[in-house]
């Protein structure tokens, strides 16, 4: 019988002495996120502040622009849970990989897609990060090996385990962190991708965004465990649930777990106890949690704790938060002006990417598609 | 003969008060009630049967069509599932055999492929495998459908589980069909693919006042006409009678058919109406390679041979990977515009 | 961070001391197998040995026919395991239910199948338990509530769960019993209903008869944690793993299993480790283990081991057992006979079954496949 | 024309001696070591190559196609998997997003259903979901087949495949087109469905000496005829050239077109070849409704109406889950009296 192997967040295995300042530290203990503060430079502390209200921004016009009927289907707000993203992605280097679920758009930011293509692709233009063919679902940044969003629950487990498969087979100094939800640990393909992980000790990070909910239904009605990092469990994975809301925790226990994998032990199952503030997406009635819940949560607001936590340590003061709010602002603003401004696809490049060969004379020619009766045959 | 909608529910609602005479008429419900109330019959009639599906609790279900029923059934009767596709239908195939009436929802057809070991491997295979000696009578109720989903959430299988003998398969697009389909469905002995469409949950229409099911057989003439059959389902059927409404305008007749369940595939009223008018297209959702037009045209060039003037016509999706853009979205679905060139390709 | 609940075998639960006789205990502690050994009536431990030996020489006399090919297919042999089902089996009542995987002769003749019809059914005939349409990997028991075995590795745990939920929502005082193999563990399908089981508390015991390998591949490559109880942790599900090579073991565990569902706690996993001494079917080359290894197990052989333990224990003698095997292999000789007597299925109820419901006019009518043409259409 | 099998080989060897002059000549193996070949020399050429299945390793596989390869290549390159085919199948695509070239056994067709969310929603759909910017060029071999293995595992779905853009099927039916098109696949940049069938693996054939590679395209003439065309693939392409020879024997010509390639589908030649013959048979050992045959009839109609003189014919299996009796299977299974009395019927 396997020893569980979960261990809860301590802030012990972050640091960067080297860097470490003399700034003084406003928590007494050595908590979670405290050596993060102390080693991270003031520019990269306060670049953490402005990617968090950067997604919170951006999430916000994009369902005014959405209320404009200028993007259309499903619409995964990341409003409430940017710490997540923003801390997890701190700790990746440009080698590193990432595959993410639908609620795509904190991670895209994050890594460094810029809010003007990734903006365009919400109002389905030929500017958008996937040239207006994956929409918000399906985000990406290549250069950083952002694999994408997936709109299949848990369909992309296996697949981040796959490009940890590679990253192994050519022993590259890399690891593949991979993004889902608490509801997908309910589904196979996750329970799968575990196990062919943890066996061949792929340098994997399951980073679970644990918000309490699927959709409408509430962890405890469709998962027999509370806790996610329970799973790692059958597959004797080293597992570690950490507050999702504090950004410095969370980079602190992602770092963590890049480590542990660059130092060839294998797969790291991350739990990240977090909350979306809106609906599941725009369609979403939340008719199955409490107003009160939704507000008590609320007031632990990853944004506005970080910043006073910044302040209090002196990092920055009011005045520097307001004039990143205000770049921010602009940034969208010409996000915004870019997305509007992009053409829509060209309706000829309709088969365009269907295949990466040339579609072959065969085809062209049997006229089931192509035919030059126009586009329906 | 009936050339606009208007005209069509008229014809209707006569054609169903002489079914319906006895509980005294019609009334008009959408879709989407139109199921709810043979959900509610059914589960009030019947305490075994129960409803399993992701969100169809608290949430009322992704399109709605489940609202309230947990409150009213209690959470014993109307079960949340984990997001586990392939587990849920073999929960239900098992609790079917069992003697239990599940009626599953899977959101969307799509997630149904995860789904799909359970539904062929097992569930369309239970009854004859094991030689008559067990049954396993659930329902799948399932939407197709497409909105800027993008390509993993826009597409539609239906043709697929055609395939597949040991499955029921249908796919209204009345409201009329909805209910007594899904009824007969739940009181019936075979597992049943029952398949929605997200963009008709709203369509109004009538349906007969009391109670009342319609055995899971045969195409239905929706408007006759004598120069070309237009033959499609659920939301296509919708299309062709609105194409049908615009070439009457034209001056051409056209006879409309609603093959409503995919199997048995009633090809017997298809090549009916083919003898009369000579000409054919069917109109579907799907890619047209090896969508169920696919079948239809040749099962009736196989029946009908002598009767056809000209090639059989088939409208489907272009073949792609369904784009999130709504410009290349549009183009991609067949419209109006698409059935009616097709029409006169045959004329 | 949930605890674990696997526990190892301990015979403290198995008791039936009202029935408990005088006979004298071989072994001096209490260990697995004693007291099923003191309560179990002497017609009952000498029907366990028969059921084995039945089994046994079942395997053998179906290989051999396999060899003058009147069996075709695959052919699973559970010749080496036989103890995991037979002391299964006892511990279910009437009233309980079973679905097993693809290798299920045991299964079926453990709990009551006429081994004549279980014959047939692997000769293909009407007579067979499915009237020739399942076939060896589909055998069932209708009266005992044998669901039938099943041949897509995990695909009926589902099935099983379902089970169990039918007879909680029908307030049955009975369990669903539920077999599969080591690598059926690490199927999706597996981890979606031992949520479900657990989150709904179903009755339903998920014994797992861990023989090391799944086909020709050895566990160690293909499971993360060698034990396969590890995985109930994940679903917080009461666990327990017993040596499968001994029955009384195996009834006493199984007997726990079973009380531990009825009296509402859910469901119940049981690893019961075991080994299979031929190949996973006729067409196994057998080239992924040692020899030796494989000697080493068929010392510890089941049936021999329990024989020495009744002889041991005063409950029989040599005559006694010569005596079982003379009456068991005229048993067999008798199946065989009705199986080879027994007509294959008339060629005119080819389309029997198909559809619970008469199949209706239209597909009559069209002509797709039923139609006056013949068969082919 | 060739009008025996052994004619059509040597037909088939003077028509390749031309493609490989170079390497000096034909021999003859199996399919099974035609595909063996096929994934050694890649194997031996790109390190990327690696495979991945459940049995694989020391085991050989199920149907014994990767025998002692594990020893050859260690287990980095050769991947016993867990029995896990929706993991497998999404853990080779990342694989081949990232730069890997991963071949998949899935050991029969019927699991594929398993993985077909991610053979659908993930493989086929990465490259178009992502503007292009990613490609998941796996390989994924499996095989169809039947032989007294229930209803589960007798069942063959290539014509759901063909229904998916993004994928290319391919269902090879002779050793050399197993090894060409295996060898094109490893080296294409698009997700391929590669369908072999248990019982051909032990079929002979000759293959060109040196490498060689096919284009998965295409439909090839295995026999001209004038009578009739009559078209299959994989396992029903050899049972074709049987009826056909016996035709001949009787005084109808047939061509016996391998259709080869399932998408895309090369409806071209066949019509071609209708064009001649004016006549046509599909032979199939899927179940007729809806399997691939329904779409080449329903595309050559379309494209050869006018040269269509008799009703296209469809040969295929009985509908019903497979039992197991053997004198049952035989009956279901297609054979070569069900092709003749097919063609005959359109003459
Ligand atoms: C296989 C599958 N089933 C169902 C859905 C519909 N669906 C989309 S998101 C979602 C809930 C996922 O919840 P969770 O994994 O917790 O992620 P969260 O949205 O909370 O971030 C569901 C059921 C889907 N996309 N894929
Ligand atoms: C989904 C699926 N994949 C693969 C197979 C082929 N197969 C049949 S049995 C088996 C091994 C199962 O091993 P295990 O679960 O340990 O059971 P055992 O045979 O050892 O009793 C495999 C891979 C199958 N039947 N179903
Ligand atoms: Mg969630
Ligand atoms: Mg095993």
């Amino acid at each position: 019988m396997s020893r569980a192997k979960a261990t809860t967040t301590n802030g012990a295995a972050a640091n960067g002495a080297s860097r470490r300042r003399g700034r003084s530290a406003s928590k007494t203990d050595n908590g979670p996120g405290v050596d993060a503060l102390h080693a991270l430079e003031k520019s990269e502390l306060l670049s953490l502040y402005r990617q968090m209200y950067l997604i919170r921004r951006f999430e916000e016009r994009s369902a005014e622009q959405y209320a404009y009927g200028k993007i259309g289907g499903f619409l995964h707000l990341y409003i409430g849970e940017e710490a997540v993203a923003v801390g997890a992605i701190k700790a990746l280097s440009p080698a590193d990989h990432l595959v993410t679920h639908y609620r795509d758009h904190g991670y895209a930011l994050a890594i460094g897609a810029d809010p003007g293509p990734v903006m365009a692709e919400l109002f389905g233009k030929e500017t958008g990060t996937t040239k207006g063919r994956g929409g918000s679902m399906h985000l990406t940044h290549v250069e950083r090996h952002f694999w994408g969003g997936y709109a299949i629950v848990a369909g992309h487990l296996p697949i981040a385990t796959g490009i940890g498969l590679a990253l192994q087979y050519q022993e590259q100094d890399a690891v593949c962190m991979c993004i889902f939800g608490d509801g997908a640990t309910n589904a196979g393909a996750f329970h799968e991708a575990l196990n062919m992980a943890a066996i061949w000790k792929l340098p994997v990070i399951f980073l679970c965004e644990n918000n309490l909910y699927a959709m409408g239904t509430a962890h405890q009605y469709i998962s027999a465990v509370p806790s996610m990092a329970t799973k790692a469990l059958a597959y004797d994975m080293k597992a570690e649930t950490v507050d999702g809301q504090d950004v410095l925790a969370m980079y602190e226990a992602a770092r963590r777990a890049v480590e542990w994998c660059k130092a060839g032990n294998g797969p790291y199952f991350l739990e990240a106890m977090t909350y979306r503030f809106r609906g599941h997406s725009m369609a979403d009635p939340e008719t199955y949690r409490d107003k009160d819940e939704v507000e008590q949560y609320r007031s632990r607001d990853p944004i506005t704790a970080y910043q006073e936590q910044l302040i209090e340590a002196g990092v920055a003061d009011k005045a520097v938060f307001e004039q990143i709010d205000r770049e921010v602002e602009e940034q969208l603003e010409a996000a915004i002006f870019f997305a509007d401004a992009s053409p829509f696809p060209d309706p000829s490049t309709i088969y365009d990417y269907v295949y990466a060969e040339p579609i072959w004379e065969t085809i062209a020619r049997n006229g089931a598609s192509e035919d030059s009766e126009g586009p329906r045959g | 003969m009936a050339s606009t909608l208007a005209e069509l529910e008229e014809m209707q609602r006569e054609a169903a008060k002489g079914a319906s005479r006895a509980s005294g008429g019609m009334r008009e419900v959408t879709y989407r009630d139109a199921l709810r109330e043979a959900i509610t019959e059914e589960m009030d009639k019947n305490p075994n049967v129960l409803l399993l599906g992701e969100d169809i609790g608290a949430y009322g279900g992704s399109y709605v069509v489940t609202r309230g029923f947990q409150e009213k059934y209690g959470r014993k009767r109307v079960i949340d599932t984990p997001i586990a596709e392939l587990g849920i239908v073999g929960v239900a195939v098992g609790a079917a055999m069992a003697g239990l009436k599940p009626i599953v929802e899977l959101m969307t057809i799509n997630f149904s492929l995860l789904a799909i070991d359970q539904i062929v491997n097992h569930a369309a295979k239970i009854h004859y495998m094991f030689g008559g000696q067990f049954t396993a009578p659930l329902v799948i109720r399932t939407a197709s459908g497409w909105g800027q989903l993008g390509a993993t959430h826009s597409q539609t299988f239906e043709g697929w589980y055609a395939h597949v003998p040991g499955l029921r398969v249908v796919m209204p697009s009345t409201p009329r069909d909805a209910k007594g389909f899904l009824k007969a469905a739940v009181q019936g002995n075979d597992p049943v693919m029952f398949i929605e469409h997200s963009l008709i949950y709203r369509n109004r229409g009538l349906i007969p006042d009391g109670e009342y099911i319609l055995p899971l057989e045969g195409a239905e003439v929706r408007k006759e006409g004598s120069d070309v059959t237009i033959v499609s389902w659920s939301r296509g059927a919708i299309l062709a009678m609105g194409a049908a409404d615009e070439l009457e305008r034209e001056g051409i007749s056209s006879e409309v058919i609603d093959m409503r369940v995919l199997r048995p595939l009633d090809i017997d009223t298809v090549a009916k109406s083919v003898a009369k008018t000579n000409r054919l297209v069917i109109v579907e959702e799907s890619w047209r390679t090896m969508g169920l037009g696919a079948e239809i045209a040749a099962a009736v060039q196989e029946v009908a041979f002598d009767d056809l003037d000209a090639p059989i016509g088939r409208v489907g999706s272009i073949e792609v990977p369904m784009p999130y853009a709504r410009n290349l979205e549009r183009i991609i679905i067949p419209g109006k515009d698409e059935v009616i060139q097709a029409v006169k390709a045959t004329l």
